[in-house]
């Protein structure tokens, strides 16, 4: 009998991705794929899919989906969760989509304590729509939208949404990680687990920022663009656990 | 005396090479030779017998290229 | 007299340069014209492709999804993707370096260039787009190689070396059909 | 069950309560914020689910997320809050989602004022959202008939898989009027073909979209959309025809404004005048066939609480074989008996001199 | 200054430059995301203010914002894009600010697809913000003509105080022709007696509001947008008239779909077929006076990329005189001259025979 | 000549509110045109009404004032801001209208950095239209969306926007202060006053949320709805300087 | 048979729940019955009002703006605000207590009743809507006493001793004119 | 004695008491006896004398009833 070390997990279809060639968006899939297929949950899960690169995912993740408007994910979430409260229910959003134009409906469901997960990648760029400056585009950072690199002092500073997020009572968990090394992606899955076992034991929204690289939009070959994450985003976005419980009264 | 053994399913490959930047024993590569069915470059394995099952390679893979048995370790 | 060019290659290929080249060109001799990319495709790093319509009349639909004149395919997705749709007596300047597909040919002229290998040779896989262009001023009456040179320099006028390989390539392409 | 005395807002969510909606997003605004309020009292007696949404946008989206189980949902706002739902209504009917949506509307535009108004019959019937697609909307005059249309668009939500609105005004939203709650019995519809719930033991993974990268694909799927609207088209006319036989001349109007509408033909068939009304009940479809029976009539009033809206309909149904005016008031103004009279007695005066 | 080859997208953002605009805010949404790429490289070399708006939502808001100091003031998007800013317009319109809106239209509904569409067609003339408003819509068929427009928008945007758009569609805004950038010299609009800049030492304190919580007030507000809209109506609709003197077979079209029908047109008069066509360049106001004269009009086509939404309009204008109907291809897919000519020679013949 | 202890500030117009009495929207109102006025900025300044009880406080500021839409107060100040840099710019809103509908404005004009000041009230309830649960509203809080009170199972814990807004890098100021007292008022002038003086120095976004009552939303009698702000309000919503500084990378 | 009345008074007055159980009485005796608030007011605590209308015949608009058929006036502002669309023959019920204003009255039948003070004196001023009920069902038919008295006892049917000044409140009413 | 003298825009003040809840001295009281322009009870001063000028009752009006003068603190 032969053993494997690494699998293909039936959390994903067979489909292709259609992702540019390194793009992490795959790594990211997989990873929660795995968990939900680790968890045993890929019959009760109901994934929601938002408007970005990730638009398609519903062809990959191995699950029910509803594809939601540009931003409104968590909204769309708290309808389905609502009616199916045992069900397993994520948002899978890049960040021009949660942190930008999504911004009141993530911080509304995470205020209303909603038992889902959100899947947060974080890319610092609008990568669907050709590279455009996101709310988490770094300092300096070149984009099509910030020719000359992001001027903070005429779009601001970066948007560190785990740093919000944790500041909301209701939210049970924050958590941001990265995928720029097989390490990094092993930590990852751990808080990507732990952010689905939350749901399952209904203790309430928890939230995985997720660094992710870009490199079609950064305009640096893939393993570069890891590089990049490691030396450039780490910094300003450091990783770790954020919150791991409510804040009660 | 390889610990793990690769199953690549050469035509997912999008040759992005970051299965072979993260391969502790440098025995990954790409393919230059034959394009797969996508136009792609693949990575391929240099030097199977060489390989740690370490998975780092599958575990960074964004495209399910890679799957890896357990080697026969009881001949290593 | 109207022109209908589909230039499709990869997206490296710089087929969307070559077909606004084309463009300019036109507009130096005041033709009308009209240039589109193919935006349609979501698959990044994937094929790339742009119409160039030429007239001395006004020009309706930018798009060309049918009646090709002058195909140029840089790769062979295009050219198979493409191929079918060149009208009866039009031509199709392929790249011959990449491709050896065999395809349906008995109405059509088929100039074959071997732009990448040339591009290759004159130093620079980049100029193979330029390649092409020569050929297509050899094929196209509209379309002069001076003028050509012309457009090309003006293109290309902050990279200096860039611009004597392309002036090679250019002549390369002229003479490989 | 017998008469109740209700308000119209009451009478919204009692009588989705009644066709088994156990769902309501929805956000405060005046003058339907008793809508959400009868939903988060009564909805959690009914183990149902209310939830109060950051926003309007917010709220359409979370129907779509709930329709998307297959199970009756609503929302309700009114005129800026429904502005801010269109990106989600042309989602619904992309990706074929039944729901209901009730706008209570109010004077525009912008923030405008709160009284009663009938201004957004473009908004509902013309959509604003982006693309080709339809919203079937209804228009009661009287609380029993807004218990009975809540409750069909319901159903014809669910038989078309497509958003339907109910269109009322503040008017009607905020008066009470004796209502027999009856639960209207309909076919059952079953939505395990689509629905998403988890793929369990299917098969195949239901998936909701409205994404359709390939042209071809987004033709046939605007073809088979467009189907469905003729069909909508060709079976859910519904209008009411009053005095219409002999009518020389007719008013066209819905919801409040035909209830002032009614009260003057009344007093004007009292005095002889030959005056009729076509109470449109759906406006989108517009019930055209309605128009095709009038032999004696000779000139057209559209009476809207609008600057002039539904008239362009009504123009298009006339196929203009009379002449058709608009006639209202706005900014939460209604016209009263002896206004529409009068108007009516002028234009009646107009035709006979033309004569 | 010579013609250049620009794209679409870039003929908004430099004509826009060309007419004063100086403050552009928008957000990312293709196939228009060259708008504000190109704003955000521009218009700082101009002391211009480009902001990357956190939605569309935002966006509108934002041009409500800096219109209010009475500047010419930009925003652009798409679909559904669009649809977000229905309710910001809608203030817009209420409390008089001038602005342009560029609509770059893809294919829906909902999230569809990216390619070209002229589906929005009433998103755009019918609003779908609140109450009654109107916006008047330019639509280009060239990018010289794109580049007179834009410039045109702003200056009736200023001389009415009302929003302005212009509608493209995809293919518009993603290709590239030769264009000659002319600025253009309208009268000078002064908006000093409104506009909201700090009360220095004026007397008054300027105010941008769009409500009017008494009725009276409301009512009076509406009827004096009313009186604008009839003006608009009255001086601003636009259209070419090709080919019509003789034309058995009108074809009405716009933007995009009008230049394929000229090319068939043409053909098709080669071939001795008398067939002509009404462009709408106005799209509200609708060119109904276009229509007045078409002496030998036996049958209309409405050609859109849309499942027919303009068609409403060409009825109206027909006045029922000769029949209409709607031609088109959606999802992004365009339809062929031969395609488009031999639905003429169809239509054509069946008129024939009616004859 | 007699002397002044208070006098009626030049930053309000004579017109009276429609406020309910004992309403301390008038007392925030008076307390920004006093800042407004020591400043001497009335004149250059631009008030930002949105929608909520204080829609119409453009007619009692002494200033140019611009009606926004529900929530969107923020992106209306960003845009007449960036066309007048120099002069002052104000939000005056409800917390119905910046911490539910506005949540994604507030939050991107923060991160954008923008040189403005937000006075956000916060009355834990829908005042304008009828009393229905706010994001603010306290757990167990009737209203006439919650009738049994607000249940944080359904409805989550209430949001801290302070907190909130304080783990934005490009915010200047960030205060909350209350109305129920007169020492209260007085404190909540400086943190107002603050606010301006910042947006004078070009420093950046300040932030001031004032605990205010609704009397009538709340079914209190004017005075007890002080003590209800005081005894109830105070302890989920502690006062104090949340930050003062913007983070540097 | 059509009786539009308005009902207008203070915020705390009762006046909406007055023209309810005007309105449950109606229907008692099958008669068609609209009931609307005016909800147009932005001022809170301020004035309240409401129409009701009483018809035999399908009832149009909701809305009293005009031909009223009677008024009660349970203060001043209100009367004020009113009188002048009382129809001539209509009558108006003037809560005597708060209001002394002198209007005309000349072609309109005036009942004046002291609500307020019935009402302290009875025990309750929330009582004075009901007074005036009493009053009310003097002046029109189709509204009777006894009906008065079973519709109120339904609609406080909680509130025990409020029931018993009710229905004093009623009967003093309905005597003081 | 009055350290500070209130100047009452009585038709303004809608009667909500709040500053009489704040008067240190206690000096303030609702007008049973007249309603204002508004129809309001409004505020009415008891004992001006005792007033100490603190201010707290026109911090706190929220409708800009009060102003208050300096008293004449020379005799005080
Ligand atoms: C309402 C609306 N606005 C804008 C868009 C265009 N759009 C598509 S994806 C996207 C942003 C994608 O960026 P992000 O969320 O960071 O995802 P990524 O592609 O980087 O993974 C935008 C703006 C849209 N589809 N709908
Ligand atoms: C788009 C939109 N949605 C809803 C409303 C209705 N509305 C008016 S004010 C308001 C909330 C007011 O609450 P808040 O902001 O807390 O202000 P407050 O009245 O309590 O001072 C709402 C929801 C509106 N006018 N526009
Ligand atoms: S554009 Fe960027 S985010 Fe999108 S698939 Fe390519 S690499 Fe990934
Ligand atoms: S498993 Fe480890 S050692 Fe083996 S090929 Fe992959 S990365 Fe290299
Ligand atoms: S990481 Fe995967 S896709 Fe990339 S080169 Fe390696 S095997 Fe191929
Ligand atoms: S409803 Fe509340 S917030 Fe509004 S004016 Fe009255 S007391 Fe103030
Ligand atoms: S100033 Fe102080 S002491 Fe004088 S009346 Fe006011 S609160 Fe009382
Ligand atoms: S605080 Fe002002 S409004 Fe209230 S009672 Fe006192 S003086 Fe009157
Ligand atoms: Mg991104
Ligand atoms: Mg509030």
């Amino acid at each position: 009998m032969t053993d494997f070390l690494f699998q293909k997990t039936n959390g994903l279809t067979d489909k292709q991705t259609h992702y540019c060639p390194g793009c992490t968006h795959g790594i990211i899939h997989r990873l929660v794929a795995e968990v939900l297929e680790d968890l045993n949950v890929v019959e009760e899960t109901i994934a929601i899919a938002s408007v970005g690169c990730s638009v398609l995912s519903y062809e990959y993740f191995n699950t029910d989906s509803i594809q939601a408007s540009h931003g409104r994910a968590p909204a769309v979430a708290t309808g389905i969760k609502r009616v199916f409260p045992n069900q397993i229910v994520f948002t899978y959003q890049g960040d021009g989509d949660l942190a930008s134009i999504g911004l009141a409906e993530i911080i509304a469901a995470a205020g209303r304590g909603e038992n889902i997960t959100v899947i947060f990648v974080n890319n610092a760029i609008y990568g669907m729509t050709g590279g455009q400056m996101a709310p988490t585009s770094l300092v300096g950072q070149k984009t099509s939208t910030s020719p000359l690199g992001r001027n903070p002092l005429l779009a601001g500073m970066p948007l560190k949404m785990c740093e919000i997020m944790s500041q909301i009572p209701s939210v049970e968990y924050v958590s941001r990680v990265s995928t720029h090394s097989p390490l990094a992606i092993r930590q990852a899955k751990v808080a990507i687990k732990k952010a689905f076992e939350n749901q399952r034991a209904n203790r309430g929204f928890s939230f995985v920022e997720i660094l992710s690289s870009c490199n079609i939009g950064w305009g640096l070959p893939p393993v570069e663009a890891l590089k990049w994450i490691e030396s450039r985003m780490i910094s300003y976005y450091p990783l770790g656990v954020y919150k791991d419980g409510k804040d009660l009264e | 005396m390889a610990r793990g053994v690769l199953i690549i399913d050469r035509n997912r490959c999008k040759g992005c090479e970051l299965c072979i930047s993260v391969c502790p024993v440098k025995i990954l590569s790409l393919d230059y030779e034959n394009a797969n069915i996508k136009g792609y470059q693949p990575m391929k394995i240099l030097s199977p017998e060489k390989c740690i099952g370490c998975c780092n390679c599958a575990v960074i893979c964004p495209d399910q290229v890679i799957e890896i048995m357990k080697g026969d370790t009881n001949h290593g | 007299m109207e022109r209908r060019i589909v230039i499709a290659g990869f997206g490296g290929q710089g087929v969307l340069t070559l077909g606004q080249i084309v463009s300019l060109m036109a507009m130096e001799v005041d033709l009308n014209v009209t240039w589109i990319p193919s935006y349609g495709a979501e698959m990044r790093g994937g094929t790339a492709n742009c119409a160039v319509i030429i007239s001395d009349k006004k020009i309706g639909s930018p798009i060309v999804n049918d009646k090709i004149d002058i195909l140029i395919a840089m790769n062979a997705p295009s050219l198979q993707k493409f191929v079918g749709l060149v009208q009866t007596g039009g031509s199709v300047i392929v790249n011959k370096s990449i491709i050896n597909s065999i395809f349906d040919n008995a109405d059509k002229f088929i100039y074959e260039v071997n732009a990448t290998d040339i591009a290759l040779r004159i130093g620079d896989i980049r100029c193979a787009n330029i390649v092409v262009l020569g050929a297509l001023c050899k094929i196209v009456n509209e379309l002069d190689l001076s003028l050509a040179k012309r457009i090309v320099a003006k293109k290309f006028v902050k990279k200096c070396e860039l611009l004597k390989l392309n002036e090679l390539a250019l002549f390369e392409g002229f003479q490989s059909i | 069950m017998g008469k109740e005395l209700m308000k119209g807002s009451e009478v919204v969510g009692a009588s989705a309560i009644l066709a088994g909606c156990n769902y309501f997003f929805g956000y405060p605004i005046t003058p339907q914020n008793e809508i959400p309020e009868f939903m988060a009292r009564e909805l959690p007696l009914n183990n149902g689910v209310f939830v109060q949404a950051e926003s309007e946008t917010a709220a359409i989206n979370m129907v779509y997320g709930a329709a998307s189980s297959g199970r009756r949902v609503m929302t309700s706002s009114s005129s800026p809050g429904i502005a801010l739902k269109q990106e989600g209504i042309s989602y619904c009917a992309g990706a074929q989602l039944p729901c209901v949506i009730v706008s209570v509307s109010r004077a525009g535009p912008g923030l405008g004022g709160i009284l009663t108004s009938q201004a957004d019959y473009n908004q509902a019937t013309r959509g604003g959202g982006n693309g080709d697609y339809n919203v079937p909307v209804y228009a009661p005059a009287d609380l029993q008939e807004l218990s009975e249309l809540v409750q069909h668009a319901f159903y014809v939500a669910d038989k078309y898989r497509n958003p339907v609105m109910v269109l009322i005004d503040g008017t009607l939203a905020q008066m009470m009027e004796p209502v027999e709650l009856i639960k209207i019995t309909y076919p059952e519809i079953d939505h395990m073909q689509w629905s998403v719930t988890g793929r369990k033991d299917r098969k195949n993974n239901h998936i909701i979209s409205s994404i359709y990268l390939v042209a071809d694909e987004l033709e046939q799927h605007n073809h088979w959309l467009s189907k469905k609207y003729e069909q909508i088209v060709n079976l859910e006319e519904k209008a009411e025809i009053y005095q219409c036989e002999d009518a020389e001349i007719v008013v066209v109007a819905y919801g409040t404004s035909s209830r002032i509408a009614r009260t003057s033909i009344d007093n004007l068939r009292e005095k002889g005048v030959r005056v009729g009304m076509i109470r449109p009940i759906s406006l989108w479809p517009f019930p055209f066939s309605a128009f095709e029976n009038l032999p004696c009539c000779k000139y057209c009033l559209s009476v809207e609480l609008s600057m002039g809206q539904m008239v362009s309909d009504v123009i298009l149904a006339s196929k203009f074989k009379y002449p058709v005016t608009h006639f209202g008031r706005v900014g939460g103004n209604m016209f009263t008996n002896s206004e529409l009279e009068s108007e009516i007695l002028t234009r009646m005066s107009e035709v006979a001199t033309n004569d």
